[in-house]
């Protein structure tokens, strides 16, 4: 069961990562870094790092994608 | 053509990377050399630092000079933003919300706090630490002012006062650790600078590493709301 | 040994501490910058005298070696942390008459950038390396966008994409080099990186080599240092291509030589891949230099060139060849320092970058373009001066290994830099009717490359007093077992202390 | 298990390859951040042990996962996000001198 979950993680994060590489819009790509981060944070507690979750939870998918959203808006790639 | 240059060459590093991990995922001989070092942790480390969350004792003991490495790296971040940042005032539109998102993160503020606060507090105990809480703490000012606006808080002044705040969490760091040369011990020493260890899993035990994570803490959640402000405030 | 970890601390403190004192005590700043800067001076001589008799181990937090980090400093350690120390001091100097605003934030980052120098150059562990390694690069790309200007952001843009994939890099090889040996502590690396299979010893090779290559400019990946040094300010220019490249080229001397072996490194074939890279790294440095019609661009292909002549002398793996590297280093550091601050002090005069703008000049600035000269002609490499020595010994050690074309290329490559310095001293005192501008240049300013360039007597005078110094630091890089000997207090060196 | 090694190397590649080819500003950071990302999961997965239990020791406990990477990756994601807030800060100040996100337009612009 463990191990379905794993690669079922680990196929979303192929697929998010090649959507966040290849996505025409900035928004879209910039929310699919934001749930590779998340499918990030399940694996890494599924594999006994719950210190490396929450750290990525808080900063990689939380506050560096805020930071992401403001240049955007800044720089007007909202297209 | 340079697609394929850059093709080929993204190819030839997967492809060492490749060979690379399978080499390393296969057991060797070392595998005895490595076990010395994590099998030490797992072994003397509740007893030498008093903290059985090994990441944080590794981090604020062990290693404790790397975090004061990452710390300052921070600091960098935000010395560099407030440097390079505009310092005219720039006008923000402010977005209006329904009623339930200005209740909903008044509701949700203290609660956000505490969490920050158990994060901290209990880093050597369970999951988190300084910088996980600071982030947490940071969050709360984001959510602040982007639903109160940006001209919720004043301006300049409490920037300067958060950064004051923030330059007193990195110098408390760097305190801790000469207060192990005063005391007689090294740099950033635990039980030699005189700090008790306690009983592990107690609030109160781990000597140095609670206070460490307190400053690390309050440092990184002002150093990023600084970030943040100074971001949204660019034109 | 307290001098080891307050020469980290004492400038990270002067760093963090440095708003209060801008704030509540703004009388004292000079007085607080210019103290921060002779004391880390003062505490990295003493450094070095207890290091040349006996190299030290400071652990960290008391911790045994290997469970902690600890600061291991050996000869070479201990002459680069002088040389980063001393430069540091004399940019400060310069600074304090130089920089006329965000002074707050600019001596909080140089402050910042000594320390992570200094933790680089200490350090006696891998990921402590790291941090300091992320340190240092992230402060000198942002003091290269200093000017805030769109070319500085460009620069800085450009050096920040190629930096950070240079760190990931080093990331990726230190995981690899963790988890194949299982300690991350430099000296017990020396015995450990033995049970690493050959084949993740070369794929770790080319990860740092890349890696440290990006940062000091080793030629396919040069492109950045021309528009991040001749965009930055003229201090960092000169801090940048004095001291931070040579630290970079440290790191990857001290990771590279603890984990082969010298007999591995030749049978790999190693001494040409650095001799050839050095080859052409000088000639693409000295040809992209005689091209160039901007000053200080000048100065940063020249700096490029250099690296070229102290890859020369490394790839050679023995120690004529190492301490002519070593000695290099230092003279190109201190001349290169003195040309690009008065550099500065030009484009200050004139409001120009352009060489054609320095007209006449030198009889307007008597003082400044004569030690301009002086130096240019010192970085040529032209007898009297003390960049001639250091050319000399590497033309020595490579003639005596029996490689002629680095040998030749090194005479050549100094005729080219001598073309182009030329170029500018002629047109430094050629005739104009007209004063340029009526700008004052005042004497504080002119103190500082004055002061650095007085350093040019001892270094050219008395080459053997360093050299006694810099003899002993190729033993701890060629026979890493002396670095592994640090730690168990030094009974037995092999070749060293009589 | 193997297959989260099959994924750091694609992530990784995939990182590198999106820094080399795009010509926008902020993807070039988010191929950094991809970067980054892979590296932590790289860590992650080489201090897992089968039937391991995560690095807090408060009772009895058979097999322990390696802590020092956990700690590494802490000390890896914190240095990756300050350089990804200065790289959007830059960012935003290239926008605002040539008023485009494209870097090849920039080195046009610039000559």
């Amino acid at each position: 069961m463990i191990q379905l979950i794993i690669y079922l993680l680990l196929f979303f994060i192929i697929l998010t990562a090649f959507f966040a590489v290849f996505a025409n819009s900035l928004i879209s790509s910039l929310i699919a870094l934001s749930i590779l981060s998340s499918n990030l944070v399940i694996l890494f507690v599924i594999l006994q790092a719950p210190d490396v979750a929450l750290a990525e939870v808080v900063i990689a998918s939380g506050i560096t994608t805020g930071f992401f959203i403001i240049t955007i808006d800044k720089t007007g790639g909202r297209r | 053509m340079r697609r394929i240059y850059i093709l080929a060459l993204i190819l030839i590093l997967a492809s060492l990377l490749f060979f690379t991990f399978y080499d390393l995922i296969q057991p060797k001989e070392f595998i005895d050399d490595k076990a010395q070092i994590s099998e030490y942790y797992i072994e003397h480390g509740v007893k030498e630092t008093g903290a059985i969350n090994l990441v944080t004792a590794i981090l604020f003991d062990y290693r404790a000079f790397d975090t004061l490495g990452e710390a300052t790296v921070i600091f960098i971040a935000v010395s560099a933003i407030s440097l390079l940042a505009t310092k005219e005032r720039v006008l923000v539109s402010d977005t209006n919300f329904s009623p339930i998102v200005y209740q909903g993160i008044s509701f949700i503020i203290p609660f956000l706090y505490i969490l920050a606060f158990y994060l901290i507090f209990y880093g050597h105990l369970s999951p988190g630490g300084g910088f996980t809480g600071g982030v947490v703490i940071a969050t709360t000012f984001v959510l602040l002012k982007m639903t109160f606006g940006i001209r919720y808080s004043k301006e300049e002044k409490s920037l300067q006062r958060r950064s004051l705040i923030e330059s007193i969490g990195a110098l408390g760091f760097i305190l801790v650790g000469i207060l192990g040369i005063i005391m007689g011990d090294n740099f950033l020493a635990n039980e030699g600078a005189g700090f008790h260890l306690g009983i592990a899993g107690q609030l109160l035990s781990a000597g140095v590493i609670p206070i460490l994570n307190l400053f690390t803490g309050v440092k990184v959640g002002s150093g990023l709301a600084i970030i943040f402000h100074r971001l949204v405030r660019e034109e | 040994m307290i001098a080891a970890i307050f020469l980290i601390v004492v400038p990270l403190l002067a760093g963090f501490s440095f708003l209060f004192i801008d704030k509540y005590l703004a009388k004292f700043r000079k007085l607080f910058i210019l103290g921060t800067g002779l004391i880390t001076l003062l505490l990295s001589i003493e450094l070095l005298i207890q290091v040349i008799k006996h190299p030290l181990v400071y652990n960290l937090g008391n911790w045994k070696e290997g469970i902690g980090i600890s600061l291991i400093i050996d000869p070479l350690g201990g002459i680069l942390a002088v040389l980063i120390a001393f430069i540091s001091f004399i940019i400060i100097l310069y600074s304090l008459s130089y920089i006329k605003n965000h002074q707050l934030k600019y001596y909080t980052l140089l402050f910042l950038l000594i320390t992570g120098m200094l933790g680089m150059v200490l350090t006696g562990d891998l990921f402590n390396l790291y941090v300091f390694f992320e340190i240092t690069s992230i402060i000198s790309y942002v003091l290269v966008a200093f000017n805030k200007n769109d070319t500085s952001f460009e620069a800085s843009f450009k050096y920040m994409i190629i930096g950070s994939i240079s760190g990931i890099l080093i990331l990726l090889a230190i995981i690899l080099i963790y988890q194949s040996t299982g300690t991350l502590n430099l000296a017990q690396l020396v015995i450990t990186a033995r049970v690493i299979p050959i084949q993740l010893k070369k794929v770790i090779t080319v990860l740092i080599l890349i890696g440290f290559g990006a940062k000091f400019a080793v030629v396919p990946l040069h492109t950045w240092l021309p528009d991040a040094h001749s965009t930055a300010p003229s201090p960092i220019s000169a801090l940048l291509s004095g001291v931070v490249i040579k630290v970079f080229l440290y790191a990857l001397l001290r990771v590279l030589f603890i984990l082969f072996k010298v007999d591995e490194l030749l049978a790999l074939d190693f001494n040409n891949l650095f001799l050839y890279s050095g080859v052409i790294t000088l000639f693409t440095g000295h040809l992209l230099a005689y091209r160039q019609d901007k000053l200080k661009r000048l100065l940063a292909y020249s700096s490029i060139a250099q690296i070229g002549y102290i890859l020369i002398g490394i790839g050679l793996f023995n120690e004529r060849g190492l301490e002519g590297a070593i000695y290099h280093v230092i003279n190109h550091a201190v001349v290169k320092g003195v040309l690009f601050m008065t550099a500065g002090i030009f484009i200050l005069k004139t409001k120009k970058k352009n060489i054609g703008d320095l007209k006449g000049v030198g009889y307007q600035l008597p003082l400044s373009s004569f030690i301009f000269t002086v130096s240019a002609l010192n970085i040529v490499g032209l007898p009297p001066f003390n960049s001639f020595i250091s050319k000399w010994l590497l033309l020595h050690a490579a003639l005596k290994a029996g490689f002629i074309i680095p040998a030749s290329s090194i005479l050549l490559g100094s005729l080219i830099s001598l073309s182009y310095y030329l170029r500018i001293i002629i047109l430094l005192y050629s005739k104009v009717k007209e004063e340029l501008t009526s700008i004052k240049i005042s004497y504080q300013l002119q103190l500082a490359p004055l002061l650095l360039s007085l350093f040019y007597l001892p270094l050219a005078l008395f080459p053997n007093f360093l050299l006694l110094l810099i003899k002993k630091a190729p033993l701890f890089l060629l026979k890493t077992i002396n670095y592994y000997n640090i730690l168990l207090g030094g009974k037995e060196w092999i070749g060293l202390f009589g | 298990m193997q297959f989260i090694y099959l994924v750091v190397i694609i992530l990784f590649c995939l990182g590198l390859y999106t820094i080399l080819m795009n010509t926008n500003l902020i993807k070039i950071i988010i191929g950094i951040n991809i970067m980054d990302s892979s590296l932590v999961l790289l860590l992650v997965a080489l201090s897992y042990k089968p039937a391991g239990t995560a690095p807090i020791i408060d009772k009895q406990y058979s097999v322990i996962v390696d802590p020092i990477p956990q700690a590494l990756a802490l000390t890896a994601i914190v240095i990756g996000a300050s350089i990804t807030a200065l790289m959007l800060l830059l960012t935003i100040k290239l926008n605002r001198y040539y008023n485009t996100l494209d870097i090849s337009e920039i080195r046009r612009l610039r000559g």
